[in-house]
């Protein structure tokens, strides 16, 4: 494609405004990749996005372009005015499956790089919302080269439509030391087992998840994910005595006490002289002390997983949280972390079976109600998944239930 | 009846001025601060330095003209004629004589008034009408209210709870009786059994199916007439209906059971007001003393005192401690009933990693 | 009626088991009555109402009864079970408004006891959860008379039904040092205004107002009444800083901190040393501090007082509590309080003119939404009325605001 | 296109395990603590006494194979071949030699990548496609996001803000960037207009129908062939409809506005996580700088700065201080659109006397 003498560009005035400034301006990465290369497609992009920053409107339409035996992967764009910019007529995406953690390797990233170039526009998205390497610009006739090229090497198409998407996982036990879960590995494991429902749209809309190793949430998982998995731990902190007195010692009782102390949100601590002492009945594992003292102060030993369901954007409902479906998981054996993927199913096999078209399981749980849910899924109810009990009288009170007869 | 003479005066309330202690007349808005001398007796001081002391007590609030001419007469004898009440129930008697308070007091607790009610105390029962008049009850809250105030009968005399202690009970799931630390209220459990043969006869049916919150009341012919028929999966045995028409008949002696409700608050210290939350139900409604319903509401009674903190409301010791605990503590169980599923049921959810174990 | 030997009752068994106990009885006070009176009514409403112990069952049924001129103001009862229990085949309630506040000389009191008692069953509620002097049981034929005597000596009717109903006020500035508004005049200044509402239903249902001294609130109108008026300041809380130091020199510094600094809802008030200082621009006059050490803190000096709308019980939408309508007005001169009659008007009419049949005025602005209310109100929206600004883009937006042209 | 001979494996995420930097793999699970040597560089302790360095850098998210091949380059020569990427599109390397650090960085400075976006700064802005691919925008997130870092710039490679700073930008009202303690979303002024020419073709019309949320589009006849109406005085201009047919024309250079949300938590550190909250609304959309969008968040980062504490969140400390003196601070004005009407609307009404004068 490319050419001896250098690659013309055409005049991209609006877009030129974006080279300006410290950030790093993804607008000179193009043109730098597009010269190097002489891509048109890329140009046409170019240029097709400086008319939308002069036109303030977006030109492109969806269509339908796939691999072989996949429903979804690749979000295709077609031009709507393909007469104006021709050599952008076409400028699919292809969602790759990163590895949990966004951990990579300079030979593999460099395969896909290499790969791409050649097949594709070389624009990649590093990452997507969702957690997705987005493969921006290529033409149909070259999705399926390029999707059998990467395949080769490890990699799978992600999710788009009514499927259950790619996962995300924060760093995780790779680096942090506050995972008390292993996520990447039950996100590896849960997103290779859902596979299918991956690549072939069979659900009633998008089902994403997402892994935190702990209450951080460093991944968003409980705003953007309709299944969020929360590493946490039950049993006491662990404090390092001597590290909280050096700590105290170096940052003044006052920090600590501003700081600290009166910050937990259910004011669990109390300080004894130099020593913490942790109502360990009383926290909620929020972290905080945690994030503030991580040298003296570590989760516990008896860790497992919360989960919550239910998570979604403002569409429809305005925005939701997912909420706490299980609040205690032990999540370290495979057997344990098959229990929790058994969990996962039965909860997608009902949603599925249930719920209407485009309604996401959190829209589903609101429109059967929780007592439905909760009966349906024979879960136990329990007081960790609400804030408050119900402050109406409105519900079928059961004729059999007897309040002193204690269960158990 | 003898012809009419009298032409309405449409007064509207009757005017409060002549009401008042000469003291309240003298130091009207210009009250500079209280303080409370024992149980049941308010001392107020104005800026022009009286004092006025308020004795309280405890009242059958279902009164006679015979009770509340006794008070006239105590009123009379130590406060130039004026008292009042207040809105639990409670009557008032002021004077700013010190000595008169002992001799009031003890004249009031020969009469078999308490004297209480004052800062924390657990004051009287916010109640309703029940049996005795209302068109709708499915119990007493007067008998109820009476075996309650009987079991906490210490605590109303004494000052010793945290905070104030606001109890009511009501005598149909509307809850007439409103918002309270510990509240009493009906709940059904079934739907109403419609009684055909009144219904046509005394049923605006419009209004009755526009009364149920679910849209589980629809129109239908029985024997040929009009009538309503109640959709069972929907209904949610709120007996709306039943206000509307006295044909949806949703009281039972067996379906009809008492439930606990914590934590509300109407005041403004500190935390803004609170709605209160369901905490048990399915108790028996067990007259003439609602044994059971005594006995949890004494261990959420007893589990606040022990645990919480002075000035700490029922909903506020609860925030502190987490509704888990305080299950534990008040030794209830908790059921998926007590999850909300009404309109506003997902802002009540955990939507967050915080949890107690 | 009474008889030269004891009059006799009919064994109440279930009832007599509320004679025990310290606390005092209504049953025994029914006894007495009936017994002194010889009073059918009083022994029949007592056998039905041990009937009603026994088989758990309410036998009452509505009607129609009232006085000349007026559509409400008596409750009507008839027995279900007549035959079973004649004496109290009738047994109606007429609900008299009392003085705001509740306040009463003996004259005014043993005349209503008298006449009741002439006239009625001698049974009396002080008070009924609404504030109103409720006298309970009389038959058909007295209620007129009954109605005209005691309208002569200044009382009136109270409500029932779709109108206003009776007003409810605490004890207010009469004797109480924490009253920031002049409730009682308002209260007797506004229900005299709307006395024809009170009395004839042309409402689209009840509408009742409560009106406290300050936000203690000790009369629960936030969460019963559709109207709500607090006293409330905002200037500064008045300090008497030689009280402030006694206080701490009494109760102790730990109980200062722990029981004021601590408790302040926005953490408003520092110590220095043994003066306290209150950011007054945080307090949000919620009282705990002036509760605790009433003695060191009173209200501010620039009074007036909050208006909230919306509150009532649970019926249909589940608890509602009223919403601040009107963060401050001023109420202390005529004029004053005439504006917040005619605000009050205002909403009445606007309400009763678009309302559904049954529907409260919180229910009414439920249904149509803040945004339309306050427009067709003519009212400013102010920051005071929400806790947060909205969390869902779901508004139609206007193309004619201008956010970077500041008001005013 | 030459006949297919590979069979596809349905493998799911690439596994991570070989991804991973060797000293991770050895202390996997086993970290002890973390320091922050510096803005824009992590220390990570583990129990074994392995220390290891993490560099972190801005990047344009929008990437190149160009650019992805020289922080290939850097991984290679400082961190045996790994390099990972975080939630936020920085990229982040590791090594456990300090003395590789430096070099590092002035690697990294030299080919344009800020070094920071650690602790208590604003890292890159969270944003979604726009222009350049998105099927719906109204706007260009990109360029929105690339214009705001310049702004913020300073802020991402110190660490002076009281706590972490995520901000997101979103170029439909859909806002696939998320929640955020600052936000950028598009909001609209008028309701679609309907494209007939085209809809009848590529209207799946039940799907359009159910996708608007406040059921405001209605089947119609429009030529003659069955189509779609809007009906405006129920639609709010949410361009739902857009995402399901192209014929709802929602997008318009003029009455396509920017809006700004504040607040959004997804931490559960101390507070639970929060959504965001409207405080501004009606900014032009004006690239390729958006001036005025960039203006009003800086005022808003300001005022956020100067006034809160240390570890509170946009949100946090909005909570602490009133909504009042927010709007004060940041100068922004209120106004009616911004109290909720939507479906949970009550529960965000002020129903108490809580008042800040
Ligand atoms: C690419 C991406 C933005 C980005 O630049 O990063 C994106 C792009 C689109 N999103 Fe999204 N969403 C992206 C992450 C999100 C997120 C964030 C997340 O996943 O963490 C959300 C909020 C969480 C959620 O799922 O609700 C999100 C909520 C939506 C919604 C609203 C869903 C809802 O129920 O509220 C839609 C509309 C819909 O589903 O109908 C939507 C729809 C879309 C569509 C498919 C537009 C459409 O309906 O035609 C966009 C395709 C753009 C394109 O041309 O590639 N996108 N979208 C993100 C996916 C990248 C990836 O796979 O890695
Ligand atoms: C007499 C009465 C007003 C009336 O017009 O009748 C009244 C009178 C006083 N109240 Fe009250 N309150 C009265 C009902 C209420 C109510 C409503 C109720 O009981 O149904 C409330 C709201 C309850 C709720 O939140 O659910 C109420 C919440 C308060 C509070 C706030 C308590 C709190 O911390 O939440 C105070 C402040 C205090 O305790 O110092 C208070 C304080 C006071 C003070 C100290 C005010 C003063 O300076 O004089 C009065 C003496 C109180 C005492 O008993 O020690 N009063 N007070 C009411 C007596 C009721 C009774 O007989 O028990
Ligand atoms: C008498 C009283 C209970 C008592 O013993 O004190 C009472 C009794 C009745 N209430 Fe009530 N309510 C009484 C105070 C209340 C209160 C508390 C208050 O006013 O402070 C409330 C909660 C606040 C509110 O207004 O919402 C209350 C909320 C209701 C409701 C539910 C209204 C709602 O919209 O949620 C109904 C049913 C209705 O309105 O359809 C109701 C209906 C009734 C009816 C008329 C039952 C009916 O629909 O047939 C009762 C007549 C009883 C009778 O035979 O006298 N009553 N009712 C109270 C009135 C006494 C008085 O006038 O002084
Ligand atoms: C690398 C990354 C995870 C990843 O897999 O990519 C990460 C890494 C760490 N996060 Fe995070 N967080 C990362 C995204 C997040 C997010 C999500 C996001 O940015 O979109 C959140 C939730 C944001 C929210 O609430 O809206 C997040 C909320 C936290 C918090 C809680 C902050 C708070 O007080 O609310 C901590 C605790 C702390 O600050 O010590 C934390 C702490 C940490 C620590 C200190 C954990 C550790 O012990 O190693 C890590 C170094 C942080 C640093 O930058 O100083 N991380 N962290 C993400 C870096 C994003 C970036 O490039 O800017
Ligand atoms: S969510 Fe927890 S485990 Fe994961 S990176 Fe953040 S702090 Fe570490
Ligand atoms: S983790 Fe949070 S809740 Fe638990 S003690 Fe620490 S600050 Fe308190
Ligand atoms: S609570 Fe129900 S039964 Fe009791 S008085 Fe009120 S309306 Fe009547
Ligand atoms: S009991 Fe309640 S839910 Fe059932 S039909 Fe009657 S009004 Fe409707
Ligand atoms: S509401 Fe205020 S003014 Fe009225 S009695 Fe209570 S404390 Fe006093
Ligand atoms: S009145 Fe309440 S908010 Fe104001 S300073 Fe006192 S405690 Fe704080
Ligand atoms: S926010 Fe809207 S326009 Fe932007 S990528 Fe998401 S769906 Fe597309
Ligand atoms: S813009 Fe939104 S409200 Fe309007 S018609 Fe479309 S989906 Fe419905």
């Amino acid at each position: 494609m490319s050419d001896e003498k250098e690659f013309q560009l055409n005049p991209t005035p609006h877009l030129d405004e974006l080279e300006k400034g410290p950030w790093p301006s993804f607008i000179s990465g193009f043109k730098e990749l597009a010269k190097r290369t002489g891509n048109t497609m890329v140009r046409g992009a170019l240029d097709q996005l400086n008319y939308s920053y002069e036109t303030r409107l977006g030109y492109w339409k969806g269509g339908v372009v796939g691999v072989h035996g996949y429903g979804a992967g690749v979000i295709s764009r077609y031009s709507m005015i393909p007469d104006l910019f021709p050599e952008a007529k076409e400028f699919h995406t292809v969602r790759i499956q990163p590895p949990p953690g966004l951990h990579y390797n300079t030979k593999k990233l460099r395969f896909l790089c290499d790969t791409w170039e050649r097949l594709g526009s070389g624009l990649i998205n590093m990452h997507g919302q969702t957690g997705n390497l987005q493969m921006i610009g290529i033409g149909q006739d070259n999705v399926q080269e390029f999707f059998d090229e990467v395949n080769k090497e490890g990699w799978d198409l992600g999710g788009a439509g009514a499927v259950v998407r790619t996962g995300a996982s924060c760093v995780g036990p790779a680096r942090c030391d506050q995972a008390c879960n292993d996520n990447l590995k039950l996100h590896e494991k849960m997103l290779t087992y859902f596979t299918d429902l991956v690549h072939r749209p069979q659900l009633p809309y998008k089902m994403k998840m997402k892994f935190a190793g702990c209450p951080n949430d460093c991944i968003n998982s409980i705003q953007r994910a309709d299944m969020s998995f929360i590493g946490t731990w039950r049993d006491d902190i662990q404090q390092d005595d001597a590290e909280v007195e050096k700590f105290i010692d170096e940052k003044g009782m006052d920090y600590v006490v501003n700081n600290v102390i009166t910050r937990c949100p259910t004011n669990a601590i109390t300080l004894e002289g130099k020593k913490m002492v942790i109502d360990n009945k009383d926290c909620v594992r929020c972290m905080h002390c945690l994030n503030v003292m991580p040298k003296a102060l570590s989760p516990g030993k008896d860790r497992g997983l919360t989960m919550l369901l239910g998570g979604k954007g403002i569409l429809k409902m305005g925005n939701m949280l997912g909420a706490v479906i299980a609040p205690f998981m032990k999540c370290e054996t495979d057997e344990e972390i098959e229990a929790v993927i058994e969990f996962v199913e039965n909860i997608i096999d009902y949603w599925a079976d249930n719920a209407l078209d485009h309604e996401r399981v959190g829209e589903f749980m609101e429109r059967i109600g929780m007592h439905q849910f909760l009966e349906d899924m024979e879960l136990d109810a329990t007081i960790e998944m609400v804030n408050h009990p119900r402050d109406n009288p409105y519900f079928k009170a059961s004729h059999d239930h007897d309040p002193l007869a204690k269960k158990g | 009846m003898a012809e009419r003479t009298w032409k309405t005066i449409e007064s509207g309330p009757h005017p409060y001025m002549e009401m008042l202690h000469p003291v309240c007349i003298k130091n009207y808005g210009k009250w500079k601060y209280h303080e409370r001398p024992r149980p049941g007796v308010l001392k107020h001081v104005a800026e022009s330095g009286d004092v006025l002391y308020t004795v309280r007590a405890g009242t059958e609030r279902q009164d006679t003209v015979d009770i509340i001419r006794r008070f006239c007469d105590l009123a009379d004898k130590y406060c130039e004629g004026h008292l009042r009440w207040t809105v639990r129930n409670n009557v008032e008697f002021m004077t700013p004589d010190w000595s008169s308070v002992e001799s009031l007091i003890s004249d009031l607790e020969k009469l078999g008034h308490p004297i209480g009610g004052t800062g924390p105390s657990i004051s009287a029962v916010a109640h309703t009408q029940g049996w005795l008049h209302c068109d709708i009850p499915a119990t007493d809250a007067s008998g109820a209210a009476k075996s309650i105030m009987d079991t906490v009968y210490e605590e109303y005399v004494r000052e010793e709870m945290p905070n104030r202690v606001k109890l009511s009970t009501s005598c149909c799931e509307i809850n007439c009786g409103g918002q309270a630390d510990i509240a009493v209220v009906i709940q059904h459990t079934r739907p109403p059994r419609i009684n055909h043969d009144i219904l046509a006869n005394i049923c605006e049916m419009p209004s009755t199916v526009a009364r149920c919150p679910v849209a589980a009341i629809r129109p239908t012919t029985v024997n040929g007439k009009p009538s309503l028929m109640v959709v069972e999966e929907k209904c949610i045995y709120c007996g709306a209906c039943f206000g509307a028409c006295p044909a949806m008949e949703i009281n039972h002696p067996e379906y009809s059971k008492l439930a606990i409700w914590v934590g509300g608050k109407n005041s403004n210290a500190r935390s803004k007001p609170t709605t209160m939350k369901l905490v048990c139900h399915g108790l028996p409604n067990n007259p003439p003393r609602w044994p059971e319903v005594n006995a949890v509401m004494k261990r959420i009674l007893t589990a606040y005192k022990e645990g919480a903190r002075d000035w700490e409301r029922v909903g506020e010791w609860i925030d502190r401690i987490g509704w888990k605990r305080f299950f534990e503590l008040a030794d209830l169980d908790f059921d998926r009933f007590l999850i909300d599923n009404y309109r506003h049921a997902r802002t009540s959810f955990n939507t967050s990693a915080h949890i107690r174990f």
